[in-house]
């Protein structure tokens, strides 16, 4: 049966696409998969925008070992129907280009560079042509997610590589933010180009983290394996990650997952996302140069952290989430302690509110500072609090409910400020109702298994699944593969969208304002671009000497070298 | 005469002595305060002093290879001691013939001044960005000095430093003095570089703006420079206009002087524990208004209040 | 305005000190934390399920002779999931409380272990012997040398010594005590 | 007698230097080096005059080529007053020559014939013009000095932003020109006669019985030396006019032209109108307008990329000082004569220094374009230092001094301003207010001086283009007279002590300043302390060269403690700019960049300046070009210049400027003829 929103889309696609709409059918009771013919992309696009959608990322499949060319899926949401559509275009491994969908959907410019690079298709009449991923001295025509790629292939860099940067305008300096500046904790590299202290606008040249997981995940690991390479995507919200990309395998296979387990993700992710969310704050704090809230919220998180070390045996990636369930059960003799901690946090938490909320020289730092309005945020399809603080009614506990949020609906926190002060103001309401989620997950906590019992996992089937991580919503694509691995796994952070907006929200701000303008959507570089570090086959550790060490460093500043997968 | 000068350069030798071993115990202090405050242990209080000579012992690294580079930074701490012996630490200020609140006003300036050409000079666009700010801070925070100092001149009918503090002494706390002895407190802030005004070194946003590109020995003086700046313009600030009680005698009021400039600069590292950083224009409009509403200092002063 | 700086000095002044004097003072972790690993080589049985599961590859095992296996563990890479232990049927590897793993060589964090184990009579690989009885003659271990240096968690390199150098090994582990 | 001859002598070396350096004009530099030895013996004997007006050998007044019908005649008077001047016209004459001698070479297209003559005959009008006692010989000089002046402004002929200039320069400084000569006329009517002596007593009797036309006159005086001065908003034609000349003329006009607007005031408001109510008021308006151009010039100043025009608004700027102090001092003169005397020495001292740093600044400025040909500060972004350090050591130095750092120049006279307005304040409540915005600006000041040399000389070195020569130094002729100001600068600025007794002379010799404080009473006899007291009560001291020593010893102190604690190693790193820049030159901070937040902040005080604009039609500006139909034919000959002439009066009824010019040469031309130039 098809729902009726997805049945009004398949009508509306048939009636613009004719001929050129090749296959629509749903996989999965929230997933529409509608093949469409490549040359029609624009079309379909451009009717799933008139259809409200939101555009959350592209997958590119090589599927030339399947006798196909290469697959190029533009995922797509309807929040309001709880459905995810793919669009798929199957590009023939003889052409492989397709028209680009950025010029209808700004917000797909990452994801259609991504492919372009990993996958080599190449999007025609993208605006911005130049590399996203892969490093500068990167060979062209090597395209590392191709199935013909070794994931331990190395090439010989090219000699003489340099980034391609655009030049500033006439009138203006650049001011470089990164590769190595002090407050983005990890390597990102903007290019302000200013005037004064204004800034006119900046140049973006990323993923310098980037070591190919989806490669590993693809073509090394196991099905069991991947969750704990996943929660190593990000140090803050691994568990989003690992539950993302279960929730999607589960999907795949048809597995049920019992409640029990269900009930302890949703615990484990709202913990998480309280300490996120705590940490945010302090950073933010500490950005704008208040340290005090930078020590005082890292104070009050901490009993979290050493919560979430009781429950699962480490303060950070819990290592909880299997596919079909976790690992780890909660005792009941935990749950008190768990409300001790809930209590002082909420306690903590709301002075901490209550002394911030009408802090006037805040207020100068946050307000008005770092605007993305809700039309450009829907257009570049921000995610999670930035986007809510847009008033953007969006949330994936809420849009495609999982874990127990069918139990357990949270709040839709929304601001209408659109600026940094009403990200800080989202971020303050969800903070609390988490700890009202958690209590109430413990209050209810079903009796039961934690993981479900599976059989193998069958090949050819596709799951896509969406967490709503404390920066915004993460998605997983699962397309399983034989012998106990997915054939494709893609993985879209919640930065990735979100920072495609900071260009936007610091033109006319003034230098002062970036580093939290850029804080406010609460970064995450290494999620963006899916870090992973070792070679896990071959089992070299590889000891660097300071020597090469700085050689690395060097090298990974002028955006060469240094990733390999 | 001989009597005279050397007694004159004793007094100067105590009063530098005393600003350049303070500053960095007083910076140790406010440290620890600010990691109380903070719910942390902190440093030692004489981690100034530790990291002081760390740094006197690490490698210089040059951008540029000037003389004027490479002398600025004890040109700079000369500067703010060199202050120290205009202003009076529990007596009248050593070399007090020599410069009055004008001298001082100017004098204060130098130090800022050798900084921001050593920035501009390193080339970054970090260091000339924090310049620029400096430079804006300066033009922002000076003014409410001047004002300060002018009330307290107008009240006392001369320029002379010793003279205010004993007119004030003698005269007991007016409101216009009072009101300037606020404004200067508040500038204070600024000249220490707290926050919410440590806006030119704002290591989040410049790496520590003039001085992203000052390393080793050079960090280090300019370092020292601004630890004395900020004790000099605190002993300046309950010198003139909070110089009660004064028994007159050297050895009870200087430590007394000492004392209650500590009490300034703990004030100022409290209100830098709750406070972000400010943005240049909001710091020059904050100060802006200061400048207008310590005018009303002048007002009072006037009319004899 | 000033309400709200007064609250926050008020935040600042409750909470006090809370750093902790770590070290300079043991901190302990919470029980059922996943600390260092710990390997009881008396319990191995060469299985491999360890291997098969760990997602990061520290293990890897490798068959040397038909009466030799080499498990090699390169905790350098280790993410602490604790995978192993849960696969573990003997319980041969564990998860302590101990997380001060820094050292100033890499080979500190590196070990070998080599299980002795009964050849398949058909293929001629090792193979765990299925019963405890059949187990009996063919238990035992050597730890490399590295292992020595690693932690107390370990065997004492005198039992280095029982290595053969062409392969044939002692089938009886001496050092086993009796029960 | 002994004055008179070697003004003479002063003159006809002027003269005939610029006839030698018109013939040989043509001749490589030949003519550059006739006029630098003309200049120089002309600078030696006004000097020579000068020490002889200061030794108090002050001959009697002197009179030449009477014109009786007028009552008018070449009076000439050396008092100590114009020695000050003298002293700063002719070193500086010299100074600007010698750097011409170089610096002009990139000119040799615009034809140097009209550049050494004209020169010349401007250091002639300066000169005259201070040492006259005679109102219409004044104005005659100011005229000459006025015209003489326009020709050099307009001195690029191919530059249509000098045209444009000119014509601004003109057309203010004729009008105030015009202004002054119908305050002169009212004033002849009434004495019979132009002589200073008897305006001195008609002009305090018309304030009595007429005081409207008393104050009109007083207006049109203070109109007319208000816009030679550059004050605002009279002075919007400085900044234009300074730019578009050579840098070597606009040092020039900077250290002694403008200044005697100056001049002009104290001749007027102390020479020719006793003390009375209407000097307080005017003192007042002196006062504030020296208030307005010193606020709106410098922050006007703050906004300048071309270094030359950021240095004409301080000229602005730094005018406003002198005008402050000059006009509080005369405001203060009958209520308080120590503050009154100490305001006009503060003005007059704050004239000197600025005499010795503004041609400095103006030089160095030279010396950027005249290597880089450029004066955009953003275009040049920094980096010369290494490459021209002479040139930027001295304008440092300037710079600071400007500024105000103590211990050189700038610091005394703003010091002693500062003290006039603080105390003052007995008198006026506005008078601190005023020194406190005085001292604002003064930090204003600093900062974009701060601009000018960091967007000149500091930063990372600066990479010449490929095949281009490196860029050097100056040739030594035109460091050395920055040198020599900068020096100056130090030297004044150290040991203030004989420059202020001088000033205190000129100042107090001044008819009106009866009663004012001697030196001592004023800032102490000491030779080490200037020291301002009252009933023997020090309200105010500064001493320079303790201060400097123990800046001294304390920064030596501390360097060689540096150098010997740390053992320092040093090693040469790139600029730090997170991670590697592949374009260095990308990450220069722009020049105009700076202070862009405060400018922000501070842009409602902004003046709104009047914008005139001049767009003139092609003919109106080939008319205007005084090369072709004034200067080309004169020099060379008659039937030219006939022509030249003639095509003036083709189809130009509204040019009134050109009636401004012909009707002001033929009054003079008829006066001589009347008379018959008989005595």
């Amino acid at each position: 049966m098809i729902a009726t929103a997805t049945a009004e889309a398949v009508t509306l696609l048939t009636s613009r696409l004719g001929a050129g709409l090749l296959v629509a059918r749903e996989l999965e009771p929230d997933l529409l998969w509608v093949s469409v013919n490549p040359a029609d992309v624009r079309t379909a696009t451009a009717t799933m925008k008139e259809l409200g959608t939101r555009f959350l990322v592209t997958v590119g499949i090589d599927e030339r070992p399947l006798g196909g060319g290469y697959g190029i899926v533009h995922l797509f949401a309807m929040d309001d129907a709880h459905q995810f559509v793919a669009i798929d275009c199957p590009v023939s491994a003889g052409d492989p280009r397709i028209d680009s969908i950025t010029p209808l959907i700004p917000g797909a410019a990452w994801a259609e560079q991504e492919f372009h690079d990993m996958i080599g298709v190449e999007p025609v009449g993208h605006p911005d042509p130049r590399r996203l991923v892969l490093p500068d001295d990167w060979p062209k025509g090597v395209h590392p997610l191709r199935r013909d790629v070794a994931y331990n292939y190395r090439p010989p860099s090219v000699e003489g590589a340099a980034p391609e940067l655009k030049s500033p305008p006439k009138g203006t300096s650049v001011v470089p933010i990164g590769p190595f500046f002090p407050v983005l904790e990890e390597p990102a590299r903007f290019r302000l180009f200013v005037e004064g202290e204004t800034v006119v606008g900046c140049d973006y040249r990323g993923f310098y983290n980037h070591r190919g997981i989806e490669k590993l995940g693809d073509s090394v690991l196991t099905w069991d394996r991947i969750p704990f390479l996943a929660e190593r995507i990000c140090g803050i919200c691994g568990f989003i990650h690992s539950t993302c990309y279960c929730q999607a395998a589960e999907k795949a296979a048809g597995i049920v997952v019992p409640r029990r387990a269900a009930y302890i993700r949703t615990i484990m992710l709202e913990l998480e996302r309280i300490h996120s969310h705590l940490l945010w704050l302090g950073i933010a704090g500490h950005i704008i140069g208040f340290d005090t809230v930078l020590m005082q919220t890292w104070r009050i998180r901490e009993p979290v952290m050493w919560l979430t070390e009781e429950i699962s045996g480490n303060r950070k990636t819990y290592g909880m989430n299997m596919v079909g369930g976790v690992r780890r059960d909660i005792s009941d003799a935990q749950l008190p302690r768990i409300r001790d901690v809930l209590a002082t946090v909420e306690r903590e938490a709301i002075a901490v509110r209550k002394a911030i909320t009408d802090d006037s020289t805040l207020h100068a730092r946050t307000k008005g500072v770092g605007p993305l309005s809700t039309e450009w945020a829907r257009e570049i399809c921000v995610v999670g609090p930035p986007a809510r603080a847009s008033n953007v009614p969006i949330d994936a506990r809420l849009d495609h409910p999982y874990a127990a949020y069918d139990d357990l609906p949270p709040h839709l926190c929304l601001a209408d400020g659109c600026d940094t002060w009403s990200r800080v103001i989202v971020r303050l309401d969800e903070l609390a109702d988490s700890i009202r989620l958690v209590r109430e997950a413990i209050d209810n906590l079903p009796t039961g298994p934690v993981l479900a019992e599976f059989d193998e996992i069958p090949a050819g089937r596709i799951g896509v699944s969406a967490v709503e991580a404390p920066r915004g919503e993460a998605i997983h694509f699962v397309m399983t593969g034989g012998v106990n691995r997915p054939y494709r796994w893609r993985v879209r952070a919640p930065t990735f969208p979100n920072l495609q907006a900071i260009p936007a929200m610091i033109r006319g701000q003034s230098i002062a304002d970036v580093p939290i303008t850029i804080g406010s959507i609460d970064p995450c570089f290494s999620c963006t671009e899916r870090m992973e570090t070792v070679d896990c086959r071959d089992g070299r550790v590889r000891v660097y000497s300071l020597k090469e060490l700085q050689a690395l460093t060097q090298s990974a500043s002028t955006g060469d070298g240094g990733y390999d997968l | 005469m001989s009597a005279t000068i050397l007694k004159v350069a004793a007094l100067a030798i105590l009063n530098v002595a005393l600003v350049l071993l303070l500053s960095p115990l007083y910076e140790g202090l406010l440290r620890k305060l600010k990691a109380t405050l903070h719910s942390r242990m902190g440093p030692p209080v004489f981690q100034p002093f530790l990291d002081t000579l760390k740094l006197l012992g690490k490698e210089d690294l040059l951008t540029v290879q000037h003389p004027a580079y490479a002398v600025a930074p004890a040109a700079a701490l000369a500067s703010v001691l060199l202050l120290a012996t205009i202003i009076p630490i529990g007596g009248a200020p050593p070399l007090a013939f020599a410069g009055d609140v004008i001298g001082v006003v100017y004098v204060a300036s130098m130090s800022a001044v050798l900084l921001i050409l050593t920035a501009f000079a390193s080339g970054s666009p970090y260091a000339a960005v924090g310049g620029s700010r400096e430079m804006m801070s300066l033009l922002s925070v000076e003014p409410v000095v001047a004002v300060t100092l002018v009330v307290g001149a107008m009240k006392a009918g001369t320029l002379s430093v010793a003279g205010i503090a004993d007119w004030n002494a003698a005269h007991g706390p007016t409101i216009s003095m009072t009101l300037a002895g606020v404004a200067l407190f508040l500038a204070v802030q600024a000249q220490a570089g707290k926050l919410p005004f440590d806006i030119p070194e704002a290591d989040q946003e410049v790496m520590g703006g003039p001085l992203v590109e000052q390393s080793g020995p050079r960090l280090a003086l300019f370092r020292w420079t601004m630890w004395a700046r900020q004790l000099v313009f605190s002993l300046l600030l309950v010198e003139l206009f909070f110089p009660w009680p004064r028994t007159g005698v050297l050895a009870a009021d200087a430590p007394l002087a000492l004392l209650k400039a500590l009490v300034v600069l703990v004030l100022v590292a409290v209100v830098d524990v709750v406070n972000p950083r400010l943005k240049v224009e909001q710091a020059m409009g904050y100060y802006l208004r200061v400048a207008l509403s310590s005018l009303a200092a002048m007002a009072f002063a006037v009319v004899g209040m | 305005m000033l309400l709200s700086k007064l609250r926050e000095a008020l935040i600042c002044v409750q909470a006090g000190r809370v750093t902790l004097p770590y070290p300079f003072a043991p901190h302990d972790p919470a029980p059922g934390f996943r600390g260092k690993l710990s390997l009881d080589a008396d319990l191995c049985i060469g299985c491999g399920g360890c291997a098969a599961v760990c997602p990061s590859g520290v293990i890897l095992i490798r068959d040397d002779a038909p009466m030799v296996r080499t498990l090699h563990f390169s905790l350098a890479r280790c993410t602490y999931c604790g995978r192993c232990s849960e696969v573990c049927p003997e319980g041969a590897l564990a998860h302590t409380l101990e997380f001060e793993t820094a050292t100033n060589t890499v080979d500190d964090l590196e070990l070998s272990l080599d299980v002795f184990m009964g050849p398949c009579q058909r293929c001629g690989r090792c193979f765990p012997p299925p019963t405890s009885m059949e187990q009996l003659p063919v238990r035992g271990f050597r730890a490399d040398t590295s292992c020595a240096r690693a932690g107390a968690d370990l065997p004492a390199p005198g039992l280095l010594d029982l290595w053969a150098p062409n392969g044939v090994t002692s089938a009886v582990d001496l050092r086993r005590p009796t029960p | 007698m002994i004055t008179f001859r070697l003004l003479e002598a002063a003159a006809a070396f002027l003269i005939a230097g610029a006839l030698g350096a018109l013939i040989t004009a043509r001749r490589g530099r030949r003519g550059a080096w006739v006029s630098v030895v003309a200049v120089s013996g002309a600078a030696i004997l006004m000097v020579a005059s000068a020490v002889r007006a200061f030794r108090g050998g002050g001959d009697p007044e002197v009179s030449a080529l009477p014109i009786r019908a007028l009552g008018a005649a070449l009076r000439i008077h050396v008092d100590p007053l114009s020695a000050v001047f003298l002293c700063l016209a002719g070193p500086i004459a010299l100074l600007t020559t010698l750097y011409s001698v170089e610096y002009m070479g990139r000119f040799v297209r615009d034809g140097l014939t009209k550049y050494y003559p004209v020169l010349l005959i401007l250091f002639l009008a300066i000169g005259g013009t201070v040492v006259t006692t005679d109102l219409f010989w004044f104005l005659v000089f100011w005229e000459l000095m006025t015209l003489t002046s326009f020709v050099l402004v307009i001195f690029e002929r191919e530059s249509r932003e000098a045209h444009r200039a000119g014509l601004k320069y003109f057309v203010w400084n004729q009008g105030a020109a015009l202004g002054l000569m119908g305050a002169a006329l009212v004033l002849w009517r009434r004495a019979g006669s132009f002589d200073f002596e008897a305006i001195r007593v008609s002009l305090a009797t018309l304030l009595d019985t007429a005081p409207v036309t008393g104050h009109a006159v007083l207006f049109l005086f203070f109109f007319g030396f208000a816009t030679k001065a550059g004050i605002l908003p009279m002075g919007t034609w400085l900044p234009d006019a300074y730019t578009a000349a050579p840098t070597s003329v606009t040092a020039a006009f900077g250290g002694t032209m403008t200044k005697l607007g100056i001049y002009g005031l104290l001749r007027v408001f102390l020479h020719l109108l006793p003390l009375g109510p209407a000097t307080t008021i005017w003192g007042i308006v002196i006062a504030v307008a020296g208030l307005t151009s010193l606020f709106a010039g410098t922050l006007s100043a703050l906004k300048q990329d071309d270094a030359k025009r950021l240095m004409s608004y301080h000229v602005i700027g730094q005018v406003g000082y002198m005008f402050f102090g000059v006009g509080a001092g005369i405001a203060l003169m009958q209520t308080d004569p120590l503050l009154g005397t100490l305001g006009l020495v503060a003005g007059l001292f704050h004239l000197i220094n600025n005499s010795l740093y503004k041609p400095c600044l103006f030089l160095g400025a030279g010396a950027v374009e005249y290597r880089t040909g450029s004066r955009s500060l953003s275009a040049l972004g920094g980096g010369l230092g290494g490459v021209m350090a002479g040139t930027m050591a001295c304008s440092l130095v300037a710079s600071l001094a400007i500024a105000g750092v103590p211990p050189l120049n700038g610091f005394t006279s703003k010091w002693l301003l500062y003290a006039t307005g603080i105390l003052g304040a007995e008198s006026s409540f506005l008078l601190p207010v005023a020194a406190l915005v005085a001292m604002f600006i003064s930090i204003v000041t600093l900062a974009s001086f701060v601009k000018y040399v960091a967007g000149a000389f500091l930063g990372a070195p600066v990479v010449t283009p490929a095949g281009a020569p490196p860029i050097r130094d100056v040739p030594a002729t035109m460091l050395a007279p920055q040198y020599v100001l900068a020096g100056a600068c130090l030297v004044v600025g150290l040991a203030p002590f004989a420059v202020l007794r001088l000033v205190h002379q000129a100042i107090v010799g001044l008819p009106s300043m009866i009663g004012a404080p001697d030196f001592a009473s004023l800032l102490g006899g000491s030779n080490t302390t200037l020291a301002l007291a009252r009933d023997g009560i020090t309200l105010a001291s500064w001493a320079p060269v303790p201060l400097t020593a123990v800046l001294l010893i304390l920064g030596i102190a501390a360097y060689v403690g540096l150098q010997r604690a740390g053992g320092v190693v040093t090693r040469r790193v790139p600029v730090w700019a997170c991670g590697e820049e592949e374009n260095p030159a990308e990450l220069r901070y722009r020049a105009d960049s700076l202070y862009r937040p405060f400018k922000d902040v501070f842009h409602g005080m902004y003046p709104r300046m009047p914008v005139v604009r001049f767009e003139f039609p092609d003919f109106l500006r080939r008319t205007l070009d005084l090369d072709h139909w004034l200067y080309q034919p004169l020099a060379r000959g008659t039937q030219g210049a006939v022509r030249g002439v003639s095509r003036t009066h083709v189809g130009i009824p509204q040019v009134y400027l050109l009636w401004i010019i012909i009707g002001a040469v033929a009054v003079i031309l008829t006066v001589l003829l009347v008379t018959g130039g008989a005595p």
